[in-house]
């Protein structure tokens, strides 16, 4: 009976049914989208954490010797990759590129407050002792490296602490 | 070609390759490029009944992308570790397997993962997806990181290093 | 984007004075345009030009090793080369980039005719004998082979021979 | 890195740039990547009274650009050649510095320009902007460029190189 009715309600010109059927038929592609989504999410960071290791920005030393000022290695891959990022983003923006679901493209601008400066103080001495940040902590986990696990605890505790710390931190 | 690709590359061959990830995301996933988020999924998903409004409130499906690129970083840390290097590589500087070792990397994950979230992102999501998109508190933050990192190895490097 | 943007602008009362208006900001932006059309075009050449002469496909030997199959480079080049652009152009289309004037981008796929094969098998013996394809002539021209200047001499000549030849040709 | 780069470059590296500029000139220029359109170009800009059809009915001002391309290629060799290769580049073996080698450029050449204006197209039109697009044409030329390399190559390679 359901598809009985089903049937004889879909082809009706009543402009409610037609919604419905369009959502129906969005949510199914949305699915296949999202799997997609994962699918090449995973192959760019696989890119990326070849590239962080091959550049060698995952070693403590690099970043070291970058702050010490006595290599400019990291210096220029980050000044390098803010250009071509820059570049790539200025063409989007021109050619009013999408997505490849069609969906627009927008970047959304992170607003500033005091975290960004204490918080972004903070950040930068982590970064200079543990010799890591983020992207890099998940490289060092994947090549076998099993003193980054300390890293990676230490920094879900640093989130867990902003979590409970976020409405007496000024911002 | 394998001679140049299994030596640990050059800036002008891998910066503007790690460049080309903000677009690329952009293009085909429709995401802003960023790792540190990956660090509050993992807290919402790890403490589901916290009552914690930075948890709670955090939406871990449309945050669910972040962990599979963090995967993806691992695999290719590991493709680019054991598969392209002619040798192994030294991520950590002997000295840090040590008690003392342990501790430091320890307390540098905490003030990466607090600084990060109370910054509001991290290298990747200021500092390159930030810059490239021109977003001024991006640029705030970079300045800061530097000023937190260059602060620490010049001013406590004799005894933490 | 385009259509958009005329369907914003259709429901306006006067329609005749505003598409005036757009006609003539349209002609001077397009002259503004159109020299910045040749500027791209020499930056882009010049990156093409840096390409050919690097890779080494303006060299005699290079074309004479890889139709002699003692050499891969050349097939590599071309096969990386199509890949790319390939990948490309899926972007440009999935993400319905537009150029960065605002104007869309199409293909116009070459057609089918005799001449493919006829032509394609003269140009061919031609690409095997000077060792250069229009490309790379300009290239070597710029490089200051002089002999490079019988090649672009032959060229020429061909194509008036083409030019003259035409009507009787099969197509 | 100046190593690398004075040195000739690796497939691998010189490959995919080039690859690039086919959807890099569509987007800055709204330009579909092909050179030899440029012959025609010279031909109906040097002889403006033809009668020639092939030469009377081209549009000289929208194919204008086909020059600038040329041009650019020009300076690229030029800088490519003179400022960034550590030693000479060997155009041309020193056997085509005679009047037999001039006569087989020549020769060479009006090959070259018959062949790619008759087929449409030449290894960039052709075998890397049509590739790149899928038309199923440009495969056929591409097959037929190469018969007819391979031809001249293994049947008169004797006589001619």
């Amino acid at each position: 009976m359901a598809t009985i009715n089903k049937k004889t309600v879909s082809p009706a010109p009543t402009s409610i049914a037609e919604t419905e059927n369009k959502t129906a038929a969005q949510s199914s592609t949305s699915t296949a989208d999202a799997a997609m989504v994962y699918a090449t999410t995973l192959l760019v960071g696989t890119f990326l954490g070849i590239l962080f290791t091959k550049s060698e920005v995952v070693r403590w030393q690099r970043i070291n010797d970058m702050f010490l000022f006595q290599d400019s290695h990291l210096y220029l891959i980050i000044g390098s990759a803010v250009t071509v990022a820059m570049l790539g983003m200025f063409l989007i923006r021109k050619c009013k590129a999408s997505d490849i679901y069609g969906k627009p493209i927008r970047y959304s601008p992170k607003p500033f407050h005091k975290g960004v400066i204490l918080g972004g103080t903070a950040f930068g001495a982590g970064w200079a002792i543990a010799g890591a940040c983020p992207g890099t902590i998940y490289a060092q986990l994947g090549s076998g490296v099993g003193l980054a696990s300390f890293t990676c605890v230490g920094a879900l505790a640093g989130m867990y602490l902003y979590a409970l710390t976020k409405p007496h931190l000024p911002h | 070609m394998t001679d140049f690709l299994l030596q640990p590359w050059p800036w002008w061959f891998s910066g503007p390759l790690i460049g080309l990830t903000v677009p690329l995301l952009y293009l085909l996933a429709g995401k802003g490029f960023g790792v540190s988020t990956s660090l509050q999924q993992l807290g919402a998903l790890c403490s589901p009944g916290s009552k914690l409004a930075y948890l709670k409130n955090y939406d871990r499906r449309q945050g669910a992308w972040t962990l599979v690129l963090a995967l993806g970083i691992a695999i290719g840390g590991f493709t680019g570790s054991h598969w392209l290097s002619a040798e192994p590589i030294e991520f950590l500087p002997a000295r840090f397997f040590s008690v003392w070792g342990a501790i430091k990397l320890f307390i540098g994950g905490i003030l990466i993962g607090f600084g990060a979230r109370y910054a509001g992102g991290c290298t990747s999501g200021h500092a390159i997806t930030g810059l490239a998109n021109l977003n001024p508190p991006s640029l705030i933050a970079t300045i800061f990181f530097f000023v937190g990192g260059l602060g620490v190895t010049w001013g406590l490097g004799h005894f933490l290093f």
